[in-house]
């Protein structure tokens, strides 16, 4: 799997951006990378309650998608959505009193790890069947273009997604109406321990765009700038009506699928080939390539960013939870 | 006033919502094509002509446009989404009850799923996949509503009230009943006509309706059966019996108060139901009966249901399978006996 | 649409061919075509009970793939049956005593028309839910590839049923393992009232097979000896291995989609265009430059079909009805 | 004899099958994997390296793979299937209710449908979609075998069983009871493992089981309810409250002689369900406790279930929701007293 993106160039350029919008991307993947780790921390420890599907390798896809959408698009996620979540702007505190099952949680502790999610920001709680936020994505997509409403959905899913009747339907949908739907498949070449080769002949995902009619495209998803700019076209695309767009971003999951899954299904090499190319490394690379950035500046930003988590476990760890008289409500409107 | 059958008044509640309120549409498989049908069971004929762009057809794709539906009314549109026959809906369970039932608590509140499912059941000659009684697997799903319409006043009352309601509604409709005439006409159907209102009104989706007040023993039923009780009925009456007959109507949530009250009256019940006896609605009613009412209960609750098979083909053993009105008063006379 | 066959010589030639296995395909083409138009007649006139979904113009594609398959080989059906069932060898009698309803027909009165069928000639009996035939043909494939039969599955289904998510799912797995299925798409441009161009932005169907990493290929549908000559390729090709292969068999319909349906959705000249390429009178014309088939031949075929028919239907009306007992048994084996 | 957990017991019955019968095979997702978990409670694990070309991974495709096990069933061969999650059968409900449990009866006697769908449920931790009861979806479908398994023996003999049997068997097993230990231990996990004979054995699909002899009220619970509801029982004791608790086990059909036995005994009754009151098995099984024992009862039945809601995550209110040892004690005790 030999990931290529069409065009090469991206939208950003990491020399001539904008030093602020560009180190602002930077915090994103780390923050994402940080809340992961320490989310798996308190989950081995044993204090924070339910089960997690973490993203560790794969932050440049939930940055570089976010980045390009405006603060009332919407994204649609998975059982893995806390990097989406974050991007999408959801506060720490929100997300980690959820994950501790606190009523100050996104969701009111009604949710959880696998359905994180909060409309005021954009991001509808993440779907956790497999598949199942396609056709949402491409109802909410009809809604917009139905109201003429300028806004578009950016619908995350993951290789193994491919392979569901809800992909199939949903995207079809979305094409034959035109939808302004940027549908992003996150390929880390699993899906859960099977890999990609194994439930599909032609594993370039990006290729069924056209047996539906629309267009897709195949993108480093560890390159962030690269992500960012396929989505911004793909964004513009859909806005100007000449929707839906297939970006598949290729990416790799450095954790377990879930819980403690020590992944011995992933080969040697293939991991190795994989870490060697992790999006936040690669980034502070090409970042450290300008003048006005430094090794400093780099740390200042994780600094910070841990402070924050640090900051948000201690409140989370006592926040409120629900009253028992919680469990009805909420059912009906 | 206008005397209307299920799919004219069916037809006439969405013209009128969606003349109302911009944000309803229609969404399902031939609902709008010109020179089509207006869906499996005219509904929808001629709606495409006087809302453009709010009658989408879509390809033949249950699972994905009631996702789609359940996405669109997030948004805040109040889509009606509709499968050509019941027995589809278990393509689209997982939108059904996965998202558009659990949205509203896995968010905490947050979201609303204001949308419309409807859906025709019943045996009717077409074999075992298009036939089967589907009430029974939505009957009790927290966060759906459900309702069964067996007369054109309700259908066109509860089908605006669904429209306005916040939540998802389920409407299963009677294929024996739509009032289809002519070339459409399917035998075995039974007049459910009703006399229209000319103003805007809508029936509560959670209230059972008294079709004929008794008082030796209540019948409970919906759709065909509602009719089919009220024929029994009406031979009981013939013999001293005075049944009262409840067109349950709202099966989820179940109208335990109407139905209590009757059967303080009464004493007795039986539970009529189109569809296998194992597992249905029935069983939700008798259970809830005992917990609600059993203190008015004289004899066991009986149930008058589907045998446990397959819907046949074979209008000779499909006759068999559907509850009839023998069956229903003899189990009632029974009854009376207990 | 423009029908092409790819390669477009027939496998077996018209001029050629045994003369025998020609009319016997002309036979079955006559016998579908009559048969259904005296179900036609029979539902109308109020005599016979249930619906039907009916196939008059459709013949060339059940009797083209049919003819490719051997006695011990299946094909799974859908709601439009007949043609289908009649082609793979069921008897005129068995149909008609189903869809009188009585307990000699081939499904004891319990399928109907939507779901003819009889295991023993090798016909699972009608999936009448769209699609629903897909996976459940690519699970008869898997069962013969495990156990080393030489069997292969025709799995017929319409162009409306490539939408569903049960397509994709039993295609993708068809594929990943090389399952021996012949998925036959008989194109007859419309599903139900919808025509093709509405619900795919990519109406060429055979397209998709590419997607999933295997072979398709259009046929002209209204050309048996087309359709026969793709099917055997086919079924070849799967009992090398080497399948799954997806035919798309472009044809029309020239009657209801169901019941009374009067088809004001289709064009005049559509309508007229494939009118004028009946699959039965071009078969004709093509028999017909034979030096050893006359018109007296062909007329003699179609009389005894009718006359078959005829006696059928005289005995399906007086066919024995099931008793009440039958209500019950057949549920658990 | 060993003592073996869920899946380990299951895993042998597995093995064990597949060694005496050739035709039998497993197909889901993650199943085979090498370097994998054998399924996601690691019912399968090392069965791929043991029956090359035998364990089939597919991809995420529930519907599909659903129906190529109804498929492959009808040619004669006799998978297991599995989905990670019950929550998941709502996607292949369509295959597993309008084909395999059908094609049988639509085809007139003339088709088997050979194949087991194995479902973990029950709340555990995982928030709306991973977490649901799906008996109830199931239950009293015609043409379907439907059990509950709670011990290692059963699930072990009921495995074999179903395997056994020419018709589609659904099994639903529960996430808190398969035994896993150290790093995929569930919290919350109840010891299900009993002593496993060394001999072939299996358990009856339509046999209910008294896990617990007592005179004065039966308690009837399955899968997680069974182990609470023995330990109700133990509490309940000390009051002096002898209570019978049966495993209900096999749900379709469901067994009225032995719960109609025990109902003779003690005349009252308590259902206890994993799932929204509204609609579940219970609401069938008192309905039919009415129909079967009526004569028996001396006081009402008594469902305790969940609440009518989705399940939420957070453990305070997941634990509100499932029925526990306190509320069955409750309610046995005002029912001993009524
Ligand atoms: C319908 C459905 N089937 C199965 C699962 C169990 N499951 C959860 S995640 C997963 C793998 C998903 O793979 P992919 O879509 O590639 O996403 P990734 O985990 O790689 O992010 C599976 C099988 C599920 N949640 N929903
Ligand atoms: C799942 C499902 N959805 C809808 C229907 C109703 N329906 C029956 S036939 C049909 C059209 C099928 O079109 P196509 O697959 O092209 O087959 P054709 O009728 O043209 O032979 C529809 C929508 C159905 N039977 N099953
Ligand atoms: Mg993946
Ligand atoms: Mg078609």
């Amino acid at each position: 799997m030999n990931p290529t993106s069409t065009p090469s160039t991206p939208a950003v350029s990491v020399l001539t951006g904008d030093r602020s919008f560009l180190l602002r991307l930077y915090e994103q993947l780390v923050l994402i990378r940080e809340f992961e780790e320490r989310v798996k921390f308190l989950f081995l420890e044993g204090t924070m309650p339910g089960t997690i599907h973490q993203c560790q390798g794969q932050e440049a896809t939930a940055v570089g998608v976010c980045a390009a959408l405006r603060a009332d698009d919407y994204i649609t996620s998975t059982f893995r959505g806390h990097g989406h979540a974050l991007a999408k702007g959801l506060g720490v505190q929100e997300m980690l009193d959820e994950l501790f099952g606190a009523v100050t949680g996104c969701c009111k502790g009604k949710g959880g790890s696998m359905h994180m999610g909060n409309m005021d920001k954009g991001m509808v709680p993440g779907i956790a069947i497999v598949g199942g936020g396609i056709p949402l994505a491409a109802g909410m997509a009809l809604a917009f273009k139905m109201q003429r409403r300028p806004q578009v959905v950016a619908c995350f899913f993951g290789d193994g997604a491919v392979a569901e009747g809800a992909f199939h339907e949903g995207v079809n949908m979305a094409a034959i109406w035109n939808l302004p739907v940027v549908f992003v498949c996150e390929n880390n070449l699993y899906g859960a321990s099977t890999r990609i080769d194994k439930v599909m002949k032609n594993p370039r995902v990006s290729d069924r765009a056209a047996s539906y009619g629309f267009r897709g495209e195949t993108v480093d998803g560890n390159d962030v700038l690269a992500v960012l700019g396929a989505a911004r076209r793909a964004a513009a695309e859909c806005r100007e009506g000449q929707g839906p767009v297939l970006l598949e971003l290729l990416t790799y999951r450095r954790t377990g699928h879930s819980r403690r899954d020590a992944c011995h299904y992933q080969a040697k090499d293939e991991r190795e080939a994989w870490f060697a190319r992790d999006p936040i490394e690669r980034y502070a690379a090409q970042l450290l390539t300008r003048s006005d950035v430094t090794l400093a500046d780099l740390a200042a930003v994780k600094a910070r960013v841990i402070q924050e988590i640090d900051a948000g476990v201690e409140r989370a760890k006592r926040a409120p939870q629900p009253t028992v008289a919680e469990l009805t409500t909420d059912v009906l409107a | 006033m206008k005397r209307q059958g299920i799919a004219e008044a069916l037809r006439d509640a969405i013209t009128e919502e969606m003349a109302r309120d911009t944000r309803v549409f229609c969404i399902g498989e031939d609902i709008g094509v010109p020179g089509g049908w207006g869906g499996a069971f005219t509904v929808t004929l001629g709606l495409a002509e006087k809302f453009p762009g709010r009658i989408i057809d879509t390809p033949i794709a249950e699972l994905g446009f009631t996702g789609i539906a359940v996405g669109a009314a997030m948004m805040g549109l109040r889509p009606i989404a509709d499968v050509q026959y019941g027995d589809f809906l278990f393509l689209a369970s997982d939108q059904l009850i996965n998202n558009a039932a659990k949205l509203r608590y896995m968010s905490g509140g947050a979201i609303k799923v204001p949308m419309v499912m409807r859906a025709p059941v019943g045996a009717t000659g077409r074999g075992s996949q298009h036939a089967q009684s589907m009430e029974r697997y939505f009957t009790g799903v927290p966060g759906l509503k459900v309702v069964a319409v067996s007369t054109a006043f309700d259908a066109k009352g509860m089908l605006k009230a669904a429209v306005r309601d916040d939540n998802p509604v389920m409407i299963f409709e009677h294929k024996l009943l739509y009032g289809s005439k002519g070339a459409r006409a399917e035998p075995g159907a039974v007049d459910a006509t009703s006399e229209i209102p000319d103003e805007d009104y809508v029936v509560p989706l959670d209230r059972a309706a008294v079709r004929r007040e008794g008082r030796h023993v209540t019948i409970l039923g919906w759709l065909l059966m509602a009719h089919f009780a009220r024929q029994a009925a009406e031979i009981l009456a013939q013999e001293g019996i005075e049944a009262e007959v409840i067109d349950v109507r709202s099966l989820s949530p179940i109208d335990y108060e109407t139905i209590g009250a009757s059967l303080r009256k009464t004493g007795r019940v039986v539970i009529v139901e189109e569809g296998p006896k194992t597992g249905g609605v029935s069983a939700e009613i008798a259970a809830g009966i005992m917990e609600n009412c059993a203190d008015a209960l004289m004899a066991p609750v009986v149930r008058v249901a589907s045998a446990d098979v397959p819907v046949p083909f074979t209008p000779v053993l499909e006759n068999a399978y559907r509850p009839d009105v023998p069956r229903i008063v003899e189990a009632a006379r029974q009854l009376v006996q207990h």
